[in-house]
């Protein structure tokens, strides 16, 4: 997956989870969790999600590193790399 | 076998002071009730009092009364002190019926005063009733049922009658027939008033007594009690008078005064009275005497009754249904005098 | 001197009329003689006199109508000269209305008194105000006590009863259906009713802001009605999470990210044990008595999106493993968030659980949904300084907090309570 | 517990055994009333009694209620303890003196010197086609009158049980038999005996109504709660059993489950035993109320004789079900 359907993921997911959320009012920058009132459980699901659709196991540890859109896609990125690398 | 009555002097005096203590306690009922002492109705035996001192006569402690709601002679001459009767008619928890019968429910389980009804007839029936218990458990007891010409009427008279002669109970049907029902004389309202008749046509001994004559009637129940005793029922028609209204309420209109003079002439004390003395066996000291004694009797009764005791209104709903008997206030005084330690109650 | 009374004679009788005397002053009486003749109102009868003398003075003319108890003559007795004759006072008693009969007490004293003066005015009376009789609802008594249990506003209940008449039921689901819709985020409580038999809630189609200004209003009674009626009590404990997270950290690393753990199944889990054991934070207070729950149905409090709060019912959480809690809280989150919750989800909570940690907050002191007895908050998880051993270092600490009602448990129940949730926090691996 | 063997009874056996037994035990009982003993009571209840006990404690008694009824009372408290049958209740009309003059105020009128342990029984209500006269159910009258206690044995196990607490009870208690129930045949155990006469008893649990029954219309509201538990509605049906003393807690615990109660009752409606239930119901458990009460009782005709009229006059279990689905607002 290219970066934009990775972004078209995760912005998937998140709908999916929180279905009032208008996606063009995300800010990329800003914490997910703060911005779009994500809590544990629905990081929890979108985490889920993105698996279900990419395949990428993200590990609890690395969960901070998904705080904001960019990161989470750039994270992703990166996983999916790693991925085909290995 | 049984003995007529012998006429002495002791006896006499007997027969008379029975006869006193009924007559002078009514009258002072009628001025109690006059002053609102006593309540309710309240029907009084004054002229009638031979047939009830006679009767009793004849009976023994182990026999058993039933009687009529004119019936303060009865319970005084069986037995009931007048302290308790007359409480009972001021509505004392001292009374013999704690209060709760006032005059026309006088009963005493020690006596076996089974109390004044005060439905016409409906004594009889419970009449039977005793005597069928005392029957079936082998006691030789009598049970003697006063009423009076108008329960005659009634329709738990001939059942009741029927029953007892049909069982063979040992019932002493005493009719005290003076004359009206109510304010209705005998003849408005039997076909035959000849009573003893109606009995008799019941199969069992019956007949018609000089009701104002203490000795005769005395007679009579010793007779009829002994047929009792023997295993039938009886039935004594005792004519009577009584010299008042039927209640406080009536105004008596329905008989004339000289038919009521005309019976004084046969006071049953006075008759006696004049018998005793007329044989010597009553001095006009005695007769002070008796009065005296009567009067005391009657005096102390009303000043028991008046110190007497309400029923607390909690336990206006006691005795509805049976309960243990609680000891009377006398055994609660005698058991709390027991305790002389404070601190044990403190 | 004696006098001579109207008699009572009967005890229905308050006055007499003396129709005509048979005596005049001057006669010479005896103890039974008929004096006078009264009319009862029932009946004429003739009256006599209980003593002897003679006749002084009649006082009381023919035609009269007097009380029981006027004196009607005077007489001369033998014992005027003397002490009086026992039995004489007989008839004057009842000019002492001790009595207790009516008709004594009516009695007047000799001479028929004078009116006694008028009683003082009344205060002004205060009328009773009753309710418009005008919008009056059909509403059945055990219905009217529901909703003002449950802060139910009856104007806005469809009746099934008798004639549209609100029942119970009614009531019951009506404030089922307002838990359901957005709430604010307000108290730390559920807003579910309690009746076992509540049937599955129907929103009532109305516009958002209708709702959440409906839901306010409820919650409002509701939670004004948990402050005035429920005697609060406190308690809070420190929980030092670091045995927890570290196992939940090796468990997830076990596991597919869709099999994986929150710390909220921990916490559950921890809270559905203590609960177990604690039987007197586990029910309802109703009609003066504590009644205990049959079982441990843990009402979980779930942050709704845009705000508000729900907190249906996990149900025999004590029986559940973590897996199962897990799966039950994320189903119960997904159906909450979407407006799917069953009835009986939100009337069965037999306890409340919230966890504002997410939120931020240290902690929380919650308020008592009632009629439950008692609610579970956690604050957040975060790194605090902490003794142990003589040392001081930095642990994950949560700081749980119990809010519970005095009338049903006190506070060492609660402090054990909040105890046996530490100790099972501590054990991660025998939740 | 040991396993008593099951026999196989009607009511009518049951109470006779219930006499029989209450005759072996104390020499006091004896039974009194017409055609109690040579014709085996005009129901068949004491048949065969009087060859076992003789005339003496098997007494028949002459067309007199009043008289034996009263010898009832008047043998009670000479030490005796007389069961005193009146054939219908109808004909303890005749007897009402006693009862209510005599029976219920002794005790109170005596200050309580004088208990009455006497046993009245009497076969009650309709059904039977035997019209106006020998119809009736005055229980409600009866229970009017304090100083009585009134029975309704409506089981196999009430009609064996109740008599022998009756007879040691001080009190007169009137035992009333409805006449359609005597045939009802059953189970009980070969040793059955006393039960207790003071509470009502629950015959079928439930949870949205409560039927109110005794005597002769338990099998009725039986009928209506199966037919409700069709609809899903779950009726809880109350054989009150004592009908003076009320057991009110029983009545009220069970209404302030269901919060709604039908009282199904044989008397006429106006001043019946319904109305005094309802009346209990109102004061002691209003606000538990999700219905007004309902009362399903006898229309107000004398007894007709045509079967079909007199069913319509009766309490029937549809009618009962359609009250239940009127108040629960399952009738649209």
């Amino acid at each position: 997956m290219n970066e934009q359907e990775l972004h078209d993921v995760v912005i998937e997911a998140l709908t999916d989870v929180a279905p009032d959320i208008d996606p063009a009012r995300i800010d990329p920058g800003a914490d997910l969790g703060e911005q779009l009132a994500i809590d544990s459980m629905d990081f929890l699901n979108i985490v889920v999600a993105v698996h279900e659709r990419t395949g990428i196991e993200i590990p609890e540890r690395d969960y901070p590193k998904l705080s904001t859109l960019d990161d989470a896609v750039a994270y992703l990125l990166a996983a999916q790399q790693r991925g085909a690398d290995a | 076998m049984t003995v007529a009555p012998r006429l002495d002097r002791d006896h006499g005096q007997h027969l008379l002071h029975q006869m006193l203590r009924v007559r002078r306690f009514e009258e002072k009922c009628v001025e109690l009730y006059s002053a609102a002492k006593i309540r309710g109705f309240m029907h009084l035996y004054i002229g009638e009092e031979a047939v009830a001192v006679g009767i009793m006569e004849a009976l023994e402690p182990k026999d058993a009364i039933v009687a009529t709601y004119r019936e303060h002679g009865h319970a005084l001459v069986r037995g009931v002190s007048a302290d308790a009767v007359m409480a009972e008619m001021y509505g004392k928890v001292e009374g013999c019926s704690r209060g709760r019968g006032g005059s026309m429910h006088l009963f005493d389980a020690a006596t076996r005063f089974y109390g004044g009804n005060a439905i016409v007839g409906g004594g009889l029936p419970l009449a039977v009733g005793l005597a069928l218990a005392d029957k079936l458990q082998g006691r030789e007891c009598v049970t003697a049922c006063f009423f009076g010409d108008g329960a005659v009427a009634e329709g738990e008279f001939h059942e009741s009658m029927n029953l007892a002669a049909l069982w063979r109970l040992p019932v002493l049907f005493c009719c005290e027939n003076n004359l009206y029902a109510m304010g209705t004389a005998i003849e408005r309202y039997e076909s035959e008033t000849d009573l003893a008749l109606k009995a008799a046509s019941y199969e069992m001994p019956a007949w018609t007594v000089d009701g104002m004559d203490v000795m005769a009637v005395e007679g009579a129940a010793r007779k009829a009690a002994a047929e009792v005793r023997g295993g039938m029922p009886c039935f004594l028609e005792l004519r009577t008078y009584r010299f008042r209204a039927h209640s406080m309420y009536d105004p008596d209109l329905y008989r004339s005064k000289e038919e009521i003079e005309r019976w004084k002439q046969h006071d049953p004390i006075a008759a006696l009275t004049a018998q005793l003395q007329e044989a010597g066996l009553l001095s006009a000291g005695d007769i002070e005497e008796l009065e005296r004694s009567v009067a005391e009797e009657v005096e102390a009764a009303i000043a028991f009754a008046e110190a007497g005791t309400l029923e607390p209104v909690e336990d206006l709903e006691r005795f509805v249904y049976w309960e243990p008997p609680l000891p009377t206030p006398a055994e609660e005084v005698a058991a709390g005098g027991d305790s002389t330690d404070e601190s044990a109650t403190a | 001197m004696a006098d001579f009374l109207m008699p009572s004679l009967g005890a229905d009788m308050e006055f007499g009329t003396l129709l005509e005397w048979r005596v005049e002053p001057g006669d010479a009486v005896n103890r039974g003689d008929i004096v006078a003749v009264v009319d009862t109102s029932k009946a004429e009868i003739e009256v006599e006199i209980f003593e002897n003398g003679v006749i002084d003075e009649l006082r009381v003319p023919e035609g009269t109508r007097v009380p029981v108890g006027t004196v009607l003559a005077t007489l001369r007795t033998g014992a005027d000269d003397g002490p009086a004759p026992p039995g004489a006072p007989a008839m004057t008693v009842a000019t002492t209305p001790d009595a207790p009969t009516g008709t004594v007490a009516t009695a007047p004293s000799p001479k028929p008194a004078a009116m006694p003066p008028p009683p003082p005015p009344p205060p002004p009376v205060t009328l009773p105000q009753f309710a418009s009789e005008e919008h009056r609802l059909r509403v059945s008594p055990v219905a009217r006590r529901a909703a003002e249990q449950l802060g139910v506003d009856l104007t806005a209940v469809a009746g099934s009863g008798p004639d549209g008449a609100i029942t119970k039921g009614d009531v019951e689901r009506a404030a089922a259906a307002i838990a359901r819709t957005i709430a604010p985020a307000a108290a730390a409580a559920g807003p579910a009713p309690t009746a076992a038999q509540a049937p599955p809630p129907t929103p009532p189609p109305a516009a958002p802001e209708e709702r959440a200004g409906a839901m306010r209003l409820a919650i409002g009674a509701l939670m004004a009605r948990s402050k005035r009626e429920i005697p609060h009590y406190y308690l809070q404990t420190q929980i030092d999470m670091s045995s927890a997270l570290a196992w939940l950290e090796e468990e997830n690393l076990r596991r597919s990210v869709s099999d994986r753990l929150l710390p909220a199944a921990l916490l559950l889990s921890a809270v559905a044990g203590a609960v177990a054991a604690t039987p007197a934070m586990n029910g309802f207070w109703v009609d003066g008595a504590f009644h205990p729950a049959d079982g441990v149905h843990l009402g979980v409090a779930i942050s709704l999106r845009g705000g508000g709060l729900i907190a249906p019912a996990l149900h025999d959480a004590d029986h559940k493993s973590l897996d199962e809690l897990m799966a039950g809280l994320r189903d119960l989150v997904m159906r909450a968030r979407t407006g799917r919750l069953r009835g009986s989800e939100m009337s069965d909570p037999t306890i409340t659980v919230t966890n504002l940690g997410e939120r931020g907050v240290d902690l929380v002191h919650g308020v008592i949904y009632p009629p439950q007895v008692a609610l579970v908050g956690f604050g957040g998880i975060g790194e605090r300084p902490w003794a142990a051993d003589g040392m001081i270092g930095a642990r994950p600490v949560v700081i749980a907090t119990l809010a519970a009602d005095h009338r049903a448990s006190d506070g060492l129940a609660g402090s054990r309570f909040l105890t046996l949730i530490d100790h099972r926090l501590r054990k991660p691996e025998e939740l | 517990m040991s396993a008593s063997a099951m026999v196989t009874v009607t009511y009518r056996e049951a109470i006779r055994a219930a006499i029989r037994e209450a005759l072996v035990a104390d020499e006091r009982v004896f039974l009194m009333g017409e055609d109690v003993g040579a014709y085996g009571g005009c129901f068949g209840v004491s048949k065969g009694l009087l060859d076992e006990f003789g005339p003496e404690r098997i007494r028949d008694a002459p067309l007199s209620e009043s008289a034996f009824v009263g010898a009832g009372i008047g043998a009670a408290m000479g030490g005796m303890r007389p069961i005193v049958e009146v054939m219908t209740v109808n004909f303890c009309l005749l007897a009402l003196d006693q009862i209510i003059d005599n029976a219920a105020t002794i005790t109170h009128m005596s200050g309580g010197q004088f208990a009455i342990p006497l046993v009245i029984r009497m076969t009650t209500g309709a059904g039977r086609q035997v019209a106006a006269q020998h119809s009736h159910s005055l229980e409600g009258w009866l229970a009017h009158i304090p100083g009585l206690k009134l029975l309704a044995p409506a089981t196999l196990k009430d009609a064996r049980g109740m008599l022998a607490p009756a007879l040691a009870d001080p009190n007169p208690v009137l035992i009333f038999e409805h006449g359609s129930l005597y045939n009802m045949e059953g189970e009980l155990p070969a040793d059955a005996g006393g039960c207790d006469i003071e509470r009502a008893a629950i015959r079928r649990p439930g949870t949205h109504v409560t039927l109110v029954a005794y005597g002769g219309t338990l099998a009725t509201a039986l009928v209506a709660a199966e037919e409700l538990a069709a609809d899903g509605i779950e009726a809880e049906v109350l054989d009150l059993r004592v009908l003076r003393p009320l057991d009110d807690s029983a009545v009220i615990e069970s209404v302030t489950r269901t919060h709604r109660a039908v009282i199904v009752d044989e008397g006429w409606r106006s001043g019946s035993l319904a109305a005094e239930v309802s009346a209990r119901i109102m004061e002691q458990a209003f606000y538990e109320l999700d219905a007004p009460v309902a009362r399903v009782c006898s229309a107000e005709v004398p007894m007709p004789y045509p079967h079909h009229l007199e069913q319509a006059a009766l309490p029937q279990a549809g009618t009962v079900v359609a009250e239940v689905r009127r108040m629960t607002g399952a009738d649209g």
